[in-house]
């Protein structure tokens, strides 16, 4: 779901650099110099899951994507987090490019950081297991979704013709989102059974309180 | 094993300083992007083959790159010029294949292997420690810097972490099947490793201020700027000048 | 040795990493069921590796290995050695990764297809078997070092193996979980391979000793 | 024990976590300049804990902490202390968490407020020490297991401490490192407190050894 390199015009490649530029500063304003382990022990830890984790789907299978996840972790550090990971990708694999880079974070950090807005309150609140699998379920389903989305936009404002694209890759994601709720389910459910305060990690963070 | 490896060697490419390959990169990753001409985009894509074999990049690795970036091309070749109404250049079983389609098409696949070629050339070769470092001069903002920079030290680590539980997951015969049960385990390893790097994280940040770290992170590494980055920074301003000069002379380009 | 047939034999076995020097060098051995024998051997003398290669994690240079009377070459032929031959990691922490001791223990006969009855079922008897019946619902990463050693194990011993191979199973543990552990180990019906340093250890529990010496196995010991 | 004033004394020294058993019990210890101290005992025994207190990593629950010569209770204290106490840590990748060795070694000298040219000179010296020059511009996780220790213990040397807290550091190694740590444990003039399970090495490498059962130093062993 990585925006290849050369796809993008120049305009739109500027938008979403210069609204990753916004992010960055709001992630790393959000984040105290002593946090920078935690939030890069996290951020790698979710990112080498990415990697490594096939998770089997019909006759293929697929990795996590995980944005969900680290925007209930992560809050507003997801987007420095994701520049990184991506800036890594791009260098390491040749996912997604240097030009769209921008591009690319913001397709996955946005969609972090309103599953952060939405769901961790209601996460720290909770007491009930099944309801924070639920949570987690519905902030990997919602993620997953504004991510097409967002992509979907990017793509047809870089050529109206790559619509086809979009309509191409439509079903396929739609699996890959169910399976993306699921195991984002089944890691919350384990966080908040074996170590509940993690989600008050992004709060620490923006209250100044420390951690 | 490492999943944080460079393309390691000892070429010409790889002596030069990493500051002036990355804003060259850079500069020719955003002029290429640029609506193009033809022969612009032609150039660019020789002066990215030129660079990577200056680079002497290892050819399966670099063709694994481009096969997958070209793999997408073939969709977008497949997918325009059926789609995309307008003047049809040719069909195949009676299927017309758009002129505008192949066009918009090509425009795309050239700027593609053009900036690949050129970023793995030039950036692909930087021990990624020293990228980070060098980004640094370059005024990226400390914090990012060092975000980047813990996550690079600590990736491999957690990496290593995974396949050890894979490995033990596997002992105990796991077989991924498309059940809950496959999922739920999965699910369980991510979290896990997530608890241990929290962890971890805390003795880290122990380790630094058992080191002196007063809530001010001081790293530093030097770079040297020699005669031949200085040849390399004039080199690239003239390539970047003509293939300008040659965007607004030709016929379609902007006027 | 006896005249029954052995439950694994590792014939001319020989491994090592790319590009590096063998780490295990033409390697015969056997173990016949009823054995424990103990496996010594310096840091970095491929102890470790050999048990890796049993379950097949990894796959030898060359020579055969048979186990339960076939031989095991392809990642298919260790499905089934993998639910009879239970290994016990170094460290703990490789090993449980479940939330709760239960779903930990679980896991194994819910890899055999067992139902979650069984399963269930499974888990009660291993946990009582080490001592540790009434944790089911502990969380496993809040567990001290010898209980979850203990947990280890039982997420073995509820998959019912034929033959347990265990990576020091002994090691820093305080003297009533090393009590625990020792006359548990003595108790089990089980063949076992068991790797250790502790000399002493492996005297009272194995009932025979080779050592691993620039990757032969040389000589047993008294 | 001798007449002159100890470099570290811990006086009725308490710890424990919240809502759990005391893990440190009314801890009395000095270390005198010269003194090599060997501490043991099982895993969880308080051992790692207890050097987390001596550099203010955890706050005792009651007793008094006194490092030379002043009393220690609050964060600033423990300032002071952690440049004249270095702490090893029992798994080097928690202590080495820059990219490279380099930047590893001259962390401390940066934050002592050196500059530039003084952490260069400090980082050749300590790495000159523990035998690793040379290998300034190496990536941290490319080292071996036994580098990695040594760097380590570079990081260490290169602030120059009076005395050294050693959590394990041979644990894991292969015979070669070992003997390179322990030489030049040996070789160093601080005083050291190390804690470790094997009792052979702690046997040849300090002066007095102790041993924590239960939370508490159960008298001396030859």
């Amino acid at each position: 779901m990585h925006i290849t390199e050369g796809v993008a015009p120049a305009s739109v490649a500027a938008a979403g650099a210069l609204l990753t530029a916004g992010g960055v500063a709001m992630g790393l304003r959000a984040m105290k110099d002593e946090q920078i382990p935690r939030a890069a022990l996290m951020s790698a830890a979710i990112f080498a899951a990415s990697l490594v984790i096939r998770l089997p789907l019909g006759p293929s299978s697929v990795h996590p994507v995980l944005n969900g996840l680290a925007g209930l972790l992560l809050g507003w550090a997801a987007v420095p987090a994701f520049l990184v990971a991506l800036f890594l990708e791009a260098l390491l694999f040749q996912f997604g490019g240097i030009t769209t880079l921008g591009l690319n974070t913001i397709t996955m950090a946005a969609p972090a950081v309103v599953c952060y807005a939405i769901f961790n309150r209601p996460l720290r609140r909770c007491r009930q297991k099944n309801t924070a699998f639920l949570l987690g379920m519905a902030a990997g389903v919602t993620a997953l979704l504004l991510s097409f989305a967002l992509w979907a936009a990017v793509l047809v404002l870089s050529g109206k013709s790559l619509i086809v694209i979009v309509k191409l890759a439509l079903i396929p994601h739609l699996a890959i989102t169910a399976m993306e709720g699921l195991f984002t389910g089944f890691v919350v459910s384990f966080l908040f059974k074996v170590y509940p305060g993690v989600f008050d990690l992004p709060l620490t963070r923006e209250g100044g309180v420390a951690p | 094993m490492s999943c944080t490896t460079h393309f390691a060697g000892h070429t010409v490419i790889h002596r030069l300083d990493p500051r002036p390959r990355i804003v060259a990169t850079l500069l020719f990753a955003v002029f290429i992007a640029l609506d193009n001409p033809y022969p612009v985009l032609a150039t660019g894509l020789g002066v990215g083959i030129v660079l990577a074999m200056l680079a002497r990049l290892p050819a399966r690795p670099l063709a694994r790159r481009l096969l997958h970036i070209n793999l997408f091309m073939a969709l977008l070749f497949l997918t325009l010029p059926t789609t995309t109404p307008g003047e049809p250049a040719f069909s195949i079983f009676s299927l017309p294949f758009s002129r505008v389609g192949l066009h918009l098409a090509a425009m795309i696949t050239l700027k593609a292997n053009a900036i690949v070629l050129a970023f793995t050339a030039l950036l692909g070769t930087v021990e990624l420690s020293a990228l980070g470092h060098a980004l640094q001069h370059l005024r990226v903002p400390d914090r990012l810097i060092h975000l980047f920079l813990f996550t690079l030290r600590y990736l491999d680590v957690i990496h290593h972490a995974y396949e050890d539980l894979l490995r033990a997951m596997k002992a105990r015969g796991f077989r991924p099947r498309m059940d809950l049960h496959t999922y739920r385990s999965y699910g369980s390893l991510m979290a896990m490793l997530l608890v241990r790097s929290l962890e971890r994280a805390e003795r880290v940040m122990d380790a630094m201020k058992c080191r002196g770290f007063k809530g001010r992170f001081l790293t530093y590494r030097p770079f040297d700027f020699h005669r031949r980055d200085a040849v390399f920074c004039l080199v690239a301003t003239i390539v970047l000048c003509l293939c300008a000069s040659l965007r607004w002379a030709l016929p379609g380009g902007p006027q | 040795m006896s005249d029954n047939q052995p439950l694994l034999r590792l014939s001319g076995v020989s491994f090592r990493h790319a590009h590096a020097a063998p780490i295990l060098n033409d390697i015969n051995l056997a173990l016949h069921p009823g054995e424990r024998v103990g496996l010594m051997g310096a840091i970095g003398s491929g102890k470790t590796t050999l048990l890796h290669l049993i379950v097949g994690l990894l796959t030898p240079h060359s020579g055969q290995i048979d186990i339960l009377d076939k031989p095991r070459r392809e990642e298919r032929d260790f499905w089934e050695v993998r639910e009879r031959v239970g290994l016990l990691f170094q460290d703990p922490d490789d090993q449980l990764f479940c939330a709760t001791v239960q779903e930990d223990v679980a896991f194994g006969p819910l890899n055999q297809g067992k139902c979650r009855e069984e399963a269930h079922q499974a888990v009660h008897k291993a946990l009582a078997l080490v001592g540790m019946d009434g944790l089911e619902d502990r969380i496993t990463h809040h567990l001290s070092g010898g209980e979850k050693r203990l947990v280890s194990l039982a997420t073995l011993l509820a998959m019912e193996p034929d033959v347990l191979l265990l990576d020091e199973p002994e090691n820093g543990l305080d003297p009533p979980s090393y009590e625990r552990i020792r006359s548990l180990l003595l108790s089990l019906p089980q063949a076992m391979i068991i790797v250790s340093h502790n000399a002493a250890f492996l005297q009272t529990v194995t009932t025979r000793r080779l050592r691993l010496v620039e990757g032969k196995v040389a000589g047993a010991e008294p």
